[in-house]
């Protein structure tokens, strides 16, 4: 697996093909060495198309498309803040005080695209795309117009996620059937209560 | 070496009949007769049916590595009651929306056009049921109503791939009669009737120790083969088996019928088979006459039942090597292969009478089949671009 | 690119013929003798032709990656096997190098070489089965899969006095192999190899001149080149269109570069290219089998510092794939630093080779439909998860 | 031969044996099912068979010109056979001339054939 | 008249009348192949071996299930029946019906009575063996009525003809 | 058959009796399975059907596309959810008398995947069951020894009298609710008239 | 030529149809309920638990550390650990499990469970015939009947037990190793 080209100059060659398209790097620390790019929403058909048509890149296959979900997180950090405590003898004095302060991470979705070229035999590069959160806006670019390969995988990240592919021609749910109401991957899915018979348990 | 006895074993059918017959009194005895054989047909093919339900399973068995049925009763001969039993106590399923009537008609027409077929042939020397100058004529008459049973069937269930097998089953059946009816007519003008016993009588004499059948000839041969491709169409069997296409359309035109009435229609089309082999029997391979000179005096149904015999094998065999075909290829091979080759098998069948004896007339026959049938062949391979095919290999 | 174009040719077909009320519309599946377990295609007919199928799925969607993340990394394997129940040590590989990826796990020389010789093995009982099961759409009354099932047993024998079972080996481990194979078992496998190739005289014999074979499949169900790789087709089915991308050459994933073979491609990439392919690819398979057999070193099977037992890979995330009998097979990790994968996602090949099941059997008939739908190997496991 | 019979009786004799052959066991199976083991229809039950689902659409619907088309060919090619047969009863008995005619009548025949098959009639669709 | 025939008339005649009263057109189909098959059972009580069994395999055998494939062609199956059911729609044509049959049977009673056949004495009809019968029909066939049998071929290509002409029409890609 | 059994039998009369034999002999020696492969025990099924275990030689191998003409249906893998229903129709448009082998885990109790949010935990909630076995798959040797158990279940059936089996009780049903698809899951979640389990867990 | 192909296969099926007379290769089948094929000594059906000496409830190697219920992908051990000690092989004080249940209808084959065993005490079986028409008793299986005996492992995978019974044996000799010295000690203190 050559990764020819750093996703550095990924970044680099596609802010320069797709004027105001915004990418950002994430690092993988894990010993795959994976890294990605988080692609906005505006530009996400055209950088695909970019990475697909670029004669260097030949971005031609798209193989795995994968939902994640990100709920809200809860960050407890310890804080050293600056305060005006009063003391004891009544005075105000500034200190240096820990704190716990407790940070809303807000939660979203997300779709990591696993592209590979075949004609240079090259890959992975890895595309991310967020969206705004896990609720009513979790709309995502489709980027099945570019790869067809993601048609069916977009529409089961749809369907056990929830997340809105705009833009893709057939958006049905796909595992599950019509009138399911639930999104089961999510991580706070909880199955319905159903009578489970444990044998094991009598 | 006493021929009577012989003879006598050959004829002691007929002559059991005489003997059941003179028993009754005179203005019964033509009923009676009649009865008798009606009787001997009905009792006879259905368990030649049985009998070939468990050979095609313990064959098909064999030619895939394995036994085949072979625990019920001794060798699973018994096999087929069983799957009788089971198929009587069965409950009876009718669909709802289901034309009932004809739903329930269908697989009795099925069997009793199946049955008629049989009036005409000679399973032996002085056996057949009834001798019709227009047997052969009668047979193909007979065999037209089973087209309307698969119709009825098919389209009464109500069932969309029911539907779909009954119209390939007709559209098939149909295509096939054509070169079914053409083909035997090389034979009819050869021997100048349309009657199954006397068509068997003309084969039954010998050259030497060769017996004067029909298929010994080139255009006999042609003829046979393109009857025997046909009859397999004609009986929807194996790779003709579209209408009942399992991997396509579940169970075609008999996907609702369950029970005994499923059974009538396996019946049916076994029955169906066996009457259009004899047909073929009767018409190319002698009838019931001895391959050899020398052999003539082994009785001459068994001779009709072991010619049966090997037609059947051949059918399962077929069905245990050959893919079937696709509903288009199998009319393009109908209407573009075997109607022009049946057409020449009767002009050549005609040269051959106008052609004096000799090698000459052999060679001039064989040309006229063999060279179109090259040129049918590769007309409907290359016509498709079908053929064998080199790879290219990547280090 | 034109991967959009038969889409819309469709449609457009379809509002001009305005005569939808007079199709036919069939579901063929779930509980259809061909449709290689329990998938549907939705199909529109006009006479036999199919002017529309939509293919429906799910109903063995068994929520294998939902499973997954609530297990351990080790928990996961023996469910791997029940992915594409044909082939359990490629998807156990599969697994386990997305895993390796994962946590930087090395694996020994000989664990590589059993990997290889098992994966063969599977490769050659996956095609011939899938060749035995595409003559049974085709209407060949069993006799090709029997032969194709008589083979396979004696590799699931292999695998059994390998393993302990015969389907769901559960044999791979991240950092190598579960237990080792004894020196008969490899003088067995090397019997195998060598009397394979008898087999598929015998195959070819009975089938690939057979003029219905070749007018059932030629010319039927053909896919661009173009389309197959924008529609991210794969494995044999990717290379009878003619594209030569073999992740066993591509990646020289495990020790695969050590090996000489070729890879098979296609002209045509139609239902007989398919057939032929994977009737080539278990030639070099064999290949691929008796180089192993001979090069086979001793040495431990395992890592021995990689704790199988609540392995907690650092945070971060991997994708793994292999060229599994049906295509690209991919794992996709996602570690938080605990014990279970944070996300597990599979790259299933024989769902994704389906995207292209409408462009491929449009216009075509019923009969086709079958005969294209078995060509492209599809595993119901493997397709729902 | 055997008893000079009427052809037909022992044919319509044949035809009611056929029909009691099949009759007799669906006989057989009603009365069984009505001694011992009851037919139980039910909606799911007869409802038509569609791959397990619910079946939806109608089956009886228009069905394709090219049947109609094979039809015809079929009817045509049938009623020559059955100028055909005559002809070779006697076939052994006449001229050349008059196979001549029959040739011609059958080129008429099979020019027809080669017209359609031009025209594509014979290609099922 | 013989019991047979009195069988074979009723037969003929009730699928007739089925034919034309039953409400599903396929019913009708098969109502009419009763009849046909009557007729054909009517002429093998004549000793018209050869006629009788023309007619089951063509009639029986091709056209009825050309008509089989007409009525599923137009889909009509069910709604057609419902056509034409006001009343008085229903009684010109039981009139037009009823006029057309009279007709028929005028031209047809004519025919028949004018035949040569009938006029000769009755014995020149000699009873044939059957065998003969059919050799006979042959050899009328290929020396007598030979010209007519070449206008029967063509008239057979010009019917094939003309019918695929009509039915590309509804065929348009086949072209 | 045991001793016990056949004087109980007798009490019915010679008549039945022989009946009776005849009709379990014919029945057990014609079970046409359904072709109906649900998952991985599918392929033990079809393996089972192959050269090396050969099914047919119970003649058995008769197997049948259409429901309508099947005898037998091999649950052979996951039921999940969304196919539950479908199983059960194809159950119910079986004609009388069918029998059900549950073969593998996964049919009998959902198995490795019953946490599963779409699998169905054990297809005896909604049809009975005739013979379970267990195995994930189980052996080809193992489907034929729950073949042979169900010959041997199908032999002790009494063709009259109370004990007769549940086809010939006319007031017994033949077909049975077809779930139907809820927002959540199914709609039951079982039929209590066949599902009696030991004991539901949280009751 | 057209029809070459076909001839081919004729001749193909035609082989296999005689042969099936003649050659054992050519007909495979075993006829099952008679025969039977060898089984393969590392074959794995569902898990029984070992104990040493006549005794189930005494020799019972499994002392209830819960390790394999917590393994178990499916989850079908149940495992309840006791509220008193007996000895195990060493000799050491150990719980042992007031209740062991493994639900075989759920039971996945893996053998995880084997594997991660640090008391040697759970093995896979052979046994597969086991269809039963009892749904809920016939294949919940408890402590009684998943207890086998060492020789039973011994008949059914007999390297495999050699193995561990050597790997047990180095382990009661170290035991006693230190056991020993500790003895000396403890008299010597005495």
């Amino acid at each position: 697996m050559t990764q020819a080209i750093s996703v550095e100059e990924i970044k680099a060659a596609m802010e320069a093909a797709v004027p105001g398209c915004r990418a950002e790097i994430l690092r993988n620390e894990s010993p795959s060495a994976q890294h990605s790019l988080l692609i906005d929403h505006e530009h996400a058909v055209n950088v695909a198309a970019f990475l697909r048509d670029d004669m260097a890149l030949r971005l031609d296959f798209c193989s795995c498309v994968s939902g994640v979900d990100w709920p809200d997180r809860e960050i407890t950090e310890k804080v050293k803040v600056k305060k005006t405590v009063t003391t004891p003898e009544g005075e105000a004095q500034e200190q240096d005080v820990e704190e716990t302060r407790k940070t809303m991470i807000p939660g979203f979705l997300e779709a990591v695209y696993h592209l590979f070229s075949i004609e240079k035999k090259h890959g992975p590069v890895v595309l991310r795309m967020r969206t705004v959160n896990r609720g009513g806006d979790a709309r995502l670019p489709s980027l099945t117009p570019v790869w067809r390969s993601a048609e069916f995988q977009e529409r089961e990240a749809f369907d056990l996620y929830g997340i809105v592919f705009e833009g893709h021609p057939d958006l049905r749910r796909i595992l599950m059937w019509e009138g399911f109401a639930d999104y089961p991957m999510r991580k706070d899915y909880v199955p319905p209560a159903e009578d489970d018979v444990e044998a094991v348990a009598k | 070496m006493t021929q009577a006895p012989v003879q006598q074993l050959d004829q002691i059918f007929v002559m059991l009949k005489h003997w059941l017959v003179g028993y009754v009194p005179a203005a019964a005895q033509p009923v009676v007769s009649s009865l008798l054989s009606v009787v001997a047909i009905l009792a006879l093919f259905p368990a030649l049916f049985a009998f070939t339900t468990v050979l095609e399973r313990k064959g098909l068995g064999r030619m895939q590595n394995r036994y085949g049925p072979n625990r019920v009763g001794p060798f699973g001969l018994l096999q087929p009651l069983a799957d009788g039993i089971k198929s009587l106590t069965k409950e009876d399923v009718v669909p709802r929306t289901a034309d009932k009537a004809v739903h329930f008609m269908a697989p009795l027409l099925l069997v009793a056009a199946s049955f008629l077929a049989y009036a005409v042939l000679p399973v032996g020397r002085n056996m057949a049921a009834v001798n019709l100058d227009a047997g052969v004529l009668y047979f193909f008459a007979v065999g037209a109503v089973a087209e309307l049973a698969v119709f009825m069937a098919g389209w009464s269930s109500h069932n969309k791939y029911s539907l779909l097998g009954a119209m390939r089953a007709i559209a098939q059946m149909i295509s096939y009669e054509v070169p079914l009816i053409l083909s035997s007519l090389a034979v009819i003008m050869a021997a100048g009737s349309l009657s199954t016993v006397e068509i068997a009588g003309r084969q039954a004499g010998y050259s030497g120790i060769w017996p004067h059948w029909y298929v010994l000839t080139p255009w006999g041969l042609a003829g046979f083969l393109l009857f025997m491709i046909a009859a397999t169409a004609e009986t929807n069997r194996s790779p003709f088996d579209l209408p009942e296409g399992e991997s396509e359309i579940i169970a075609g035109y008999y996907t609702e019928y369950s029970g005994f009435k499923f059974a009538l229609f396996f019946l049916g089309e076994y029955l169906g088979m066996f009457a259009i082999s004899g047909l073929g029997i009767t018409l190319f391979l002698g009838g019931w006459s001895a391959p050899f000179s020398f052999l003539t005096w082994i009785p001459s149904w068994i001779w009709f039942f072991a010619k049966l015999l090997a037609l059947i094998a051949v059918f399962i065999w077929m069905r245990g090597t050959l893919p079937r075909l696709r509903m288009d290829q199998l009319m393009n091979f109908a209407w573009k292969f075997m109607l022009p080759m049946a057409l020449l098998v009767m002009v050549s069948a005609g040269v051959w009478r106008f052609l004096p004896h000799g090698v000459l007339r052999w060679i001039v026959c064989f040309v006229m089949i063999a060279v179109p049938y090259v040129l049918l062949g590769r007309g409907l391979l290359q016509g498709k671009k079908i053929g064998k095919r080199t790879y290219r290999f990547a280090e | 690119m034109s991967a959009m174009v038969t889409r819309v040719v469709l449609e457009e077909e379809e509002s001009a013929r305005g005569v939808e009320g007079e199709l036919l519309e069939i579901s063929m599946g779930p509980h259809h003798p061909s449709t290689h377990g329990v998938f549907r295609m939705d199909v529109r007919l006009d006479g036999e032709r199919v002017t529309r199928l939509k293919p429906v799925f799910g109903y063995l969607h068994r929520n294998h990656e939902k499973i997954a993340e609530k297990a351990s990394y080790l928990a996961a394997i023996p469910y791997t096997d029940r992915l594409d129940y044909l082939c359990s040590m490629t998807n156990n590989w599969g697994y386990a190098l997305a895993v390796e990826k994962l946590a930087g796990i090395p694996v020994p020389e000989r664990a590589e070489y059993i990997r290889v010789i098992t994966a063969e093995l599977t490769r050659l009982q996956n095609h011939a089965s899938l060749i035995g099961f595409l003559l049974q759409d085709m209407g060949a009354s069993g006799t090709p899969l029997m032969y194709a099932f008589r083979e396979r047993e004696k590799i699931l024998d292999l695998f059994e006095s390998l393993t302990g079972a015969r389907m769901m080996c559960n044999y791979m481990r991240f950092g190598g192999v579960r237990v080792d194979c004894s020196s008969e078992w490899l003088e067995a496998a090397q019997n195998i190899a060598s009397s394979f190739p008898q087999f598929l005289d015998e195959y070819e014999q009975l089938l690939t001149g057979n003029e219905i074979l070749m007018a059932r499949t030629q010319g039927v169900g053909a896919l661009s080149a173009e389309l197959a790789v924008n529609a991210g087709i794969t494995g044999p089915m990717l290379r009878a269109s003619g594209v030569n991308y073999d992740l066993r050459k591509v990646d020289r994933y495990g020790i695969y570069d050590r090996f000489t073979f070729r890879v098979p491609l296609g002209d045509h990439g139609d239902v007989y290219d398919r057939y032929m392919i994977r009737l080539l690819e278990m030639r070099e398979s064999v290949k691929i089998l008796e180089q192993a057999l001979a090069a086979i070193p001793e040495g431990p099977i395992i890592d021995p510092k990689t704790r199988l037992r609540g392995l907690r890979p650092k945070a971060g995330e991997a994708y793994g794939r292999i060229e599994g009998p049906k295509g690209e097979l991919g794992f996709f990790l996602i570690s938080d630093g605990s014990t279970n994968p944070y996300r597990y996602k599979v790259r299933p090949p024989s769902m994704i080779n389906l995207t292209v099941l409408e462009d491929m059997c449009l216009g075509r008939n019923v009969a086709d439909v079958v005969v294209i739908l078995g060509s492209v190997d599809i595993v119901m496991g493997e397709v729902d998860r | 031969m055997v008893v000079a019979d009427n052809p037909w009786m022992t044919i319509v004799l044949l035809l009611f044996g056929a029909l009691a052959f099949g009759t007799a066991p669906l006989a057989l199976a009603w009365l069984w099912s009505k001694k011992f083991s009851p037919r139980k229809p039910g909606p799911d039950k007869n409802s038509i068979y569609e791959c397990g689902l619910e079946s939806e659409g109608d089956a009886w619907v228009r069905f394709h010109a090219s049947y109609y088309l094979y039809a015809i060919v079929f009817l045509i090619f049938d009623v020559e056979a059955v100028f055909l047969l005559p002809f070779a009863v006697s076939f052994t008995r006449l001229s050349a001339g008059a196979c001549i005619a029959m040739l011609v009548f059958l080129l008429l025949l099979v020019e027809g054939l080669i017209w359609a098959w031009q025209k594509g009639v014979l290609t099922w669709a | 008249m013989s019991l047979s025939f009195l069988i074979l008339a009723l037969l003929t005649l009730g699928g007739a009348v089925a034919a034309m009263t039953l409400h599903r057109l396929v019913h009708c189909v098969l109502a009419l192949t009763v009849a046909l098959a009557g007729l054909a059972g009517l002429y093998l009580n004549l000793g018209a071996q050869f006629v009788g069994l023309a007619q089951i395999l063509v009639y029986v055998g091709a056209v009825a299930i050309l008509i089989v494939f007409a009525v599923l062609l137009t889909r009509g199956a069910e709604i057609a029946s419902q056509m034409d059911s006001s009343r008085q729609g229903r009684f010109s044509a039981l009139a037009g019906g009823v006029a057309t049959a009279a007709a028929v049977f005028a031209v047809l009673a004519w025919v028949v009575l004018h035949s040569p056949t009938l006029s000769a004495p009755a014995a020149t009809m000699t009873q044939v063996a059957p065998q003969a019968a059919m050799q006979q029909i042959g050899d009328a066939l290929m020396r007598r009525y030979v010209l007519p049998l070449e206008v029967m071929g063509l008239m057979l290509t010009a019917a094939l003809i003309g019918a695929v002409i009509l039915a590309l029409e509804e065929k348009p890609e086949a072209q | 058959m045991d001793q016990e059994l056949k004087i109980e039998l007798s009490k019915h009369g010679i008549f039945t009796t022989t009946f009776e034999e005849l009709y379990n002999w014919g029945r057990k020696n014609s079970v046409w399975p359904l072709t109906f492969g649900l998952a991985c025990c599918a392929i033990e099924m079809i393996a089972t059907t192959m050269a090396r275990y050969d099914l047919a030689r119970f003649g058995a191998e008769v197997f049948r596309a259409s429901p309508r003409q099947a005898d037998l249906m091999i649950v052979s893998g996951t039921v999940t959810k969304k196919m539950a229903p479908q199983v059960v129709r194809l159950y119910n448009q079986m004609p009388e008398p069918k029998y059900v082998i549950a073969m593998g885990a996964c049919a009998i109790s959902g198995g490795p995947f019953r946490d599963g949010y779409n699998v169905l935990k054990g297809i005896d909630r909604y049809i009975p069951v005739d013979v379970h076995i267990p195995g994930c798959p189980p052996r080809p040797e193992a489907l034929m020894h729950a073949f042979i158990t169900l010959q041997k279940k199908i032999d002790a059936q009494q063709l009259t009298g109370e004990e007769r089996p549940r086809h010939l009780k006319a007031n017994e049903p033949s077909e049975f609710p077809v779930p139907e698809f809820g927002e959540h899951g199914l709609e039951p979640a079982q039929n209590p008239d066949v599902f009696h389990p030991l004991r539901i867990l949280g009751q | 030529m057209l029809g070459e192909g076909i001839v081919k296969g004729l001749a193909e099926t035609a082989r296999n149809f005689l042969g099936s007379f003649v050659d054992e290769e050519r007909l495979t089948t075993v006829e099952y309920p008679e025969e039977r094929l060898p089984q393969a000594e590392a074959a794995r059906n569902f898990p029984f638990l070992i104990y040493d000496g006549d005794d189930a409830e005494k020799g019972l190697r499994c002392v209830a550390c819960q390790i394999c219920e917590k393994e178990c992908p499916p989850r079908c051990i149940h495992i309840e650990k006791s509220k008193d000690k007996k000895p195990d092989y060493v000799g050491k004080q150990q719980f042992y499990p007031a209740v062991f249940d493994i639900d075989v209808s759920v039971c996945m084959s893996c053998q995880i469970c084997v594997e991660v065993c640090p008391f040697e005490a759970i093995r896979m079986d052979t046994q597969f015939e086991l269809s039963t028409d009892d749904r809920f008793g016939g294949l919940l299986w408890t402590k009684a009947e998943l207890a086998k005996t060492n020789e039973y492992y011994h008949s059914i995978h007999p390297t495999e037990a050699g193995e561990t019974d050597a790997r047990l044996d180095e382990e009661k000799a170290k035991v006693a190793a230190k056991a020993k010295p500790a003895e000396a000690e403890m008299q010597a203190k005495a």
